[in-house]
């Protein structure tokens, strides 16, 4: 098992229990084998047993393939542990293979010596050719580097459903719980989360559930019965933080986020959005979430609801509009608009890989450039990107926070694998967060459009229905103060003037880059967004390796923290991974003139820890 | 709670003046717009709506100029963009009167989509398209609405591109409210105005607006004082469709075209007229009559279409209540917990 | 020269398998598009056309997938923008046979305005709808096509917005070609996909798709083998319009209004009957048949409209041809020298 | 005169005769006074005359303004030399204002001891109130520091035309004739070339044509009878580059550009384009040549514009598109499309002041950054900008000679200012322009859609109507050499480093940047875009002066000249002003790790030499 520091060996009947710290499975099938619900059941016990958790599916591309094909193949991948963990694992220490095109498609992040579950049945002629094998791999000794252990388990699975009362199709459709319930004995979890989810699901349908539910035993009592398995595993809890703790994806996340933000704010939330990978299960969430005042507008493009969302935050709602890179680009002239007439707005992005239509299920971080400057004009607007699947969260109210205090446009800049990825979440005590107010103007005597806030250099939110405040905004310059349509030179100049720096004021109430590691001195790792885990993670195991490396992240991009400067220059070199060609090291590199390296990739897939431990051991030795 | 409505009673009277703003009115002199301006504050006072109720949102275009000149809230946003942050504003804040200004370049051109799906969601607003056939802010290319082989800056040869009918467009978009005025005829758009702001749902309201900079006299073979009666017929609910400067022609339906004929000749009476049914459900008939065209027929002038159907504002706010009534109100906690969740204890 | 024509006669002659590329098809099992694919490979080589003149052009969506499955020139753009990208091919090289492929997400709502301008440019092209009134690609949530009150994904509590009718927003954008079919019914299909091609201008054509995975059997109710000669009606031109099992019932105009009737009863005789004409030029009567649901009526399928109008692409290339003919070819030395020039002497 | 340095005196009757080097004068009045018109006429007569000429047409905003006031205001300034000259001059030597409102809001520009030439007949109460003059200025005092010439312009131009049969209106619309004829007179200009365009222009309307002639007659009469001015003025032939010349728009340049390489290439010119200021003109010009084979496609939108020519390029002709900032950001996803389809396209932006629809009749040079980055994910495209208004030909050939060779997307970023104002241009010899090679591809044996031309990278173009070589492209992730689509993340990472290596590979054949002045130490001032004119003028006079400083000027923004970073490196100090907040500054610091200072201004018009000559000295004492 690649992460495997303590092992006790105990004997449970004839089987051995080893003790591991930390084990990441990888389920892998087609489309239909259901590999995303196995993988979300074992993370759910697993969370509850009390281990620290972080997941990564990998969807196929969005159009649906043949099944057992090539391109068909899902998978999960779960990592669980008695640490804090940060990422869902480089590789896999086991992988459940349950066809040819699964194996094929992911042995090759088995690291050897990996545990190889197969379903054998499916390796039959046909399935094979589908897979590009020439021969069956199971028996040309290609397999040989892994513990294989073949398992029939369509035929088992069958067997144990004969008198269900299903179809055979019916029947086939439980093999994932036949799988899950083997890896449950195999990490000796206990099945009852399962058993209830199967309950609740299926509740109504007494055939399916009693079906799930034996297949899931059986696959169970198949590792506890078999004499094929010598071993199993136990990972004991994670010393985490106290309190009540739920898994959240980070889309999840954002969404909940958000309407925590319009709870604190007492202003309804409207969420404009025209569906697209993988921002849809932001609109799907909030969708359900009426009863919380939410309203949903799916849009007929994104423009219209970006336009729509500014036509809510006009009338004094939270107007937020959530996309994925695409559709970023289509929003980009109305979030000019929505810079010139100085209104909170929040646009979500969650990044996957490009340019163009690009890989739509696979993540990226190239999007950066694009939210900082795509836009005609100098047309500055304000950036935070959530560091983890929980962080969405923070980082969703962060946002609002922003956007209302500074009456401005804020991008939230996720990505694929935060949105999709899953892990779990300490549950805020919402009494703790402040509140945000929203400050509309109500006095008619004193009110000017665009009279600032000495400190924020806001303007005033001045919504319709406000007797008095009647006046007019839009994208022409605008005069200072009054607001009416100006082409003085000098107050172009101005104007621009001003909104720049109203977004640099940000930077006064943003907290400080803190380092991780040495406060001076070494390699300094920095990262920003996704990149968190990884970069913990590699600077963590390189220290305890005695190298003089430490790590930083921030979470607010533009502004940037105020120290962030003064933290660069304290150290002898500076390390950037970014998953794009170097966009925020360009930005630094301007800014602050300091030669920052970069390691970069842009293969649509989160990095490894492996690769940033490689590349700090190339910088520092 | 600065949202909170006056009451009618509340509202102070207001007269045109009160809803005219201190910016400089920037048209051209002799352009169409000025009139459609004079007629929408003249119908403000009459809304029974409180001024800060009122919201005028544009996209680009001179025609999108009007908010600046309106003294309510205004948004003269981007081009094409108005229906969209109109629905925003209109679905989050029912309450508002909310009035789109636009141009055939903003509605027809860049802003067509968004007019489709404003009017099949039927949201409660109104627009208002100033047609002049132009793009007049540009300086004079030609629009979705030119006729074909019209010779403008952009076609020195003439266009290729046959011409879009508003009301067509709007009909084949499911609209529950159409209707056509003219800058000229004062009467006839406060009339138009009115009736669409009393109407529930998205009412489409098409201006034929002269632009005499670049498109001089584009209507003036049918709207011109001296045969406008002779030439347009203006449409009245549940009356037969008379027209001519003695009521002297009539439209009939014959098989499955209208035809126009004089009352009294070849045994016509008015009892074979064809009767102006607005609400109509079925939308052919507004078609129909959005077909008709000078010098084939008389140009069909007043409120083609105005049926009743729920609007997405109004069912957005049901079903939020229903899902609230329901379910109740949300509570942050209850949704941070669901599915399974777990406690890590202190140790 | 490359883009040299092949004469008819040098065309090889084709089949159906050599429209296949070698590209693994990869919609779900029991989708309707691929009978959509099947009935449009089975097309091209009877038109008569060389299959490098051919290009299918796409939007994003899985129906817009099927340019990959076309081995003619393909282009699978980006969201609701194929009309926009075989617009410009098509005017810039008319020879070529020019097919749009889309679905009821990508043609009216992201697409909505390039679909509207494309049809009253009547620019000649062919655009196949894949109507399945759902997102298929983005995995169920509902679309501009789905029925009032739908639930899905995204509307767990049902929808709120009216939904378009594609052929009206057709028909209200000036469109002179105008179908539908059904994925189920190759030979209907067929049939519109051939007059598509024929016809010179924009071809529009609704073909029912059934999503099986997100939207199972949205036309069941009167597409099924069972029901459909009760259900629907095949237009035909010149024809009266009868349908059922027994071609027992029909379609008469009374009053303003379609009405269903039954031959023989009530002294009804095939006389009664509308007869279909889809060379009107007044697009009324093929308003009122996009009109006509299933159950009040029986859904109406084949061509609903085919009439003459000049081609965008035409007149373009008319228009060159004229100005070159008038002007003579252009010199770059002569419109350098536009306006008053000088000569500046060596010294 | 501000610019006058050598004079001398000659009599000619009683008036003397002054010779200069140098006059720019203004002509200013409402935008129904014909400004426009008579400050085009001047610059052909004195281009015709052999000066080296530069103007700046100073339109009011997009929409009329009231009769007589302030925002009515139109301006167009011409200045003509007996030297090469770069920029139509900071203030004006002469002011012609034809109204209060003209006066109001162009008289600060006017320096000390300027001819000022009014039209004292339009200062009545009503014009002095709509421009808010509380007292006639002619009579306060307040002119008191300029040479101030009180013309009854309206009186002696009616009076001229008494008898020429036009109603009060028309002849009322021919004095912008007489103040041409004064101007004439005072500068010593032949009325010909003036008079022969009144004749084609007017000659079928016999009355107009003859009262504009005698207007202008008047006016000339006027200056030489009057013995109110005591002097006139002679400005001599410059010594400009022999050849044929004509005067010239960056915008009509551009658009003979385009259609040159039309030519050179032998494939017809598509334009697919949307209405926009200050863009429209090239849609206008371009619509007028229909006998060269060019399509123009007036689109619905600007999405819809691109659209169309990436299309028309799919198809083998050379699809270009066109328009401003607003404009350009609605293009972002299809110009990302363009990207990973790897067609040549080319898109011209004529920026305007932003952000949102900004002030859409000024200048600026703020879309840089928008251009480099404005779209999802790693989208690199080639950007040229032109120096000059003339400069707008070459560039535009030059966007297409990169767009075709490399297969990609170039953006020609021009400005307002380039756009709108004029300058002589040598006509060129085409037959000496070099051949650009289409290249199709033709080859069905070997033909890959995503195989790479060893030495640029570049991919075949291969169009329909070529037998054999039917293929599939899209806006999904391609595979490398066969174009199919791939999830594959290797390929993935492959294919965004190739895109980025193609457009670096521009830099094989683009000039290397040229220093004017020193090569190396003091400072350097660098330009790009429209700033050419006054930095190179700022930098003359500088070294005239004695100062270290030299200038350079770079055409092609991104790839940037090979040499860039070795001239950067020679200077002590590097100044680079923009019309923007420093947008490629930020680029040249992140890309050198240079510390690049920045003059910026972002007031909708361009920099004065003034204000550059001032930073210099700031800067090198
Ligand atoms: C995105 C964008 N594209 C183009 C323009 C330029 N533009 C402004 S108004 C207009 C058309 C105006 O025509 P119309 O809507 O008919 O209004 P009118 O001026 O005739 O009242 C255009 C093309 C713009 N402002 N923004
Ligand atoms: C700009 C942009 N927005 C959103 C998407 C996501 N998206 C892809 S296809 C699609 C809708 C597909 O629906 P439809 O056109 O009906 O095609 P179907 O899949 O049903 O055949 C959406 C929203 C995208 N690819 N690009
Ligand atoms: S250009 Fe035409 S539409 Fe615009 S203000 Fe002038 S007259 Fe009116
Ligand atoms: S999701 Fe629906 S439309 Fe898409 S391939 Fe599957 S069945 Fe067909
Ligand atoms: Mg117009
Ligand atoms: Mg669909």
């Amino acid at each position: 098992m690649g992460s495997a520091t303590a092992a006790e060996s105990q004997s449970s009947g004839q089987q051995e229990v080893l003790e591991l710290d930390r084990v990441t499975i990888r389920f892998a099938g087609d489309s239909g084998d259901g590999m995303q619900l196995a993988g979300t059941q074992f993370t759910k016990t697993s969370a509850v047993l009390g281990n620290d958790i972080s997941t990564f599916p990998d969807i196929p591309a969005e159009i649906r393939a043949p099944q057992g094909s090539l391109p068909g193949v899902s998978g999960f991948q779960v990592s669980f542990s008695s640490q804090d963990i940060y990422t869902p694992g480089d590789q896999p220490d086991v992988l459940v293979a349950m066809n040819p095109a699964a194996l094929k498609t992911n042995i090759m992040d088995l690291p050897r010596g990996g545990l190889l579950v197969v379903n054998e049945d499916e390796f039959n002629d046909t399935n094979l050719k589908k897979a590009a094998y020439a021969a069956n791999p199971l028996d040309d000794g290609s397999l040989q580097p892994y513990r294989l252990y073949r398992v029939p388990i369509s035929t088992l699975n069958n067997r144990a459903l004969k008198d269900s009362g299903l179809t055979a199709v019916q029947m086939d459709r439980c093999k994932n719980m036949f799988a899950l319930g083997l890896m449950f004995w195999m990490y000796s979890r206990p099945l009852e989360t399962t058993l209830h989810w199967i309950e609740e699901k299926f509740g109504k349908n007494r055939d399916v559930a009693e079906a799930n539910k034996t297949a899931l035993k059986a696959g169970y009592y198949f590792g506890e019965t078999t004499e094929a398995f010598a071993t199993h595993y136990h990972v004991p809890k994670a010393k985490l933080k106290p309190g009540l703790y739920r898994n959240i994806t980070g889309n999840e996340a954002a969404a909940l986020g958000f309407i925590t933000a319009s709870k604190l704010a007492g202003r309804p939330l409207f969420y404009g959005s025209y569906p697209i990978t993988p921002a849809s299960d932001v609109l799907h969430e909030l969708a359900r979430f009426k009863r919380f005042g939410v309203k949903t507008f799916q849009a007929e493009d994104e423009i219209a609801a970006i336009g729509a969302a500014i036509g809510a935050s006009f009338g004094g709602s939270l107007g937020l509009t959530g996309t994925s890179g695409p559709g970023l680009a289509l929003k980009s002239e109305a979030i000019g608009l929505a810079v010139m007439v100085e209104l909170p707005l929040v646009i979500m992005n969650v990044q996957r890989a490009g340019p163009s239509t690009g890989m739509p299920t696979k993540t990226e971080q190239a999007d950066l450039l694009q939210a900082m400057f795509g836009r005609n004009g100098e047309s500055p607007v304000a950036i935070v990107a959530p560091a983890t699947a929980s962080d969405c969260f923070n980082m969703a109210v962060e946002a609002w926070r922003i956007a209302i205090k500074y009456r401005t446009p804020v991008i939230f800049l996720s990505d694929g694998y935060l949105g999709m990825g899953s892990e779990p979440w300490l549950v805020p005590d919402t009494n703790a967060l402040p509140r945000i107010d929203p400050d509309f103007a109500t006095d008619a005597e004193t009110f000017q459009p665009y009279a600032r806030n000495p400190e924020t250099l806001a303007r005033p939110w001045a919504i319709p229905g406000t007797p008095g405040l009647e006046h007019r905004i839009g994208g022409l310059e605008k005069a200072d103060i009054t607001g009416n349509v100006s082409y003085d030179p000098a107050n172009h100049d101005k104007m621009v003037r001003l909104r720049a720096e109203k977004i640099e004021r940000v930077a006064q109430d943003i907290p400080d880059v803190i380092v991780e590691g040495d406060q001076s001195g070494g390699l300094l790792v920095l990262g920003w967004g996704s990149t968190y885990g990884v970069i913990t993670t590699a600077v963590q195991r390189a220290r305890a390796e005695g190298k003089k490396v430490s790590a930083a992240h921030f979470r607010h991009l533009n502004p940037l923290p105020p120290n962030l400067g003064d933290v660069l220059a304290r150290y002898d070199k500076v390390l950037m991974p970014e998953i794009n060609l170097g966009q925020m090291r360009m930005l630094l590199r301007a800014k602050f003139l300091v030669d920052i390296q970069g390691l970069n990739k842009v293969n649509g897939r989160p990095f490894t820890i492996a690769e940033v431990e490689n590349k700090i051991s190339e910088m520092v030795g | 709670m600065v949202t909170a409505q006056r009451n009618a009673s509340e509202i102070p009277v207001l007269t045109r003046k009160d809803f005219v703003t201190d910016q400089e009115v920037r048209w051209c002199p002799g352009c169409g717009d000025y009139s459609i301006l004079a007629q929408t504050q003249k119908v403000m006072p009459d809304l029974g709506v409180a001024k800060e109720n009122i919201v005028f949102i544009s996209g680009i275009g001179c025609s999108s100029r009007l908010p600046y000149y309106m003294n309510t809230f205004g948004f003269h946003s981007i081009h094409g963009r108005a229906p969209t942050i109109a629905s925003g504003l209109k679905a989050s804040r029912p309450e508002l009167s909310v009035w789109v200004v636009t141009g055939d370049g903003d509605a027809l051109s860049i802003g067509g989509n968004h007019i489709l799906h404003v009017l099949r969601r039927n949201m409660d607003i109104q627009i208002i398209l100033h047609n002049n056939e132009i793009y007049g802010l540009t300086k004079g290319q030609y629009s979705p609405t030119s006729e074909l082989g019209k010779r403008t800056k952009s076609s020195p040869y003439g266009t290729i591109d046959a011409p879009l009918h508003p009301l067509s467009v709007a009909i084949g978009a499911e609209a529950t409210f159409v209707a056509r005025a003219l800058d000229t005829d004062a009467q006839l758009m406060v009339q138009c105005l009115e009736r669409a702001h009393k109407h529930r749902g998205t009412s489409f309201v098409e201006v034929y607006q002269n632009c005499n900079i670049f498109n001089d006299g584009a209507f003036k073979d049918f709207a011109a004082k001296e045969v406008r009666s002779d030439r347009t017929i203006v449409l009245e609910h549940g009356k037969p469709m008379i027209f001519g400067k003695e009521r002297e022609k009539g439209l009939r339906f014959n098989g499955m075209r209208i035809e126009v004929v004089e009352i009294g000749v070849d045994g016509v009476t008015e009892s074979d007229l064809l009767v102006h049914d607005e609400e109509r459900d079925d939308p052919t008939v507004a078609f129909l009559l959005s077909r008709m065209e000078w010098p084939e027929y008389p140009v069909p002038m007043g409120v083609f279409r105005a049926v009743k159907r729920p609007t997405y504002d109004g069912l957005m706010a049901k079903q939020l209540e229903e899902v609230i009534a329901a379910e109740g109100e949300g509570e942050l906690s209850e949704i941070f917990l669901e599915g399974d969740t777990w406690t890590v204890e202190a140790e």
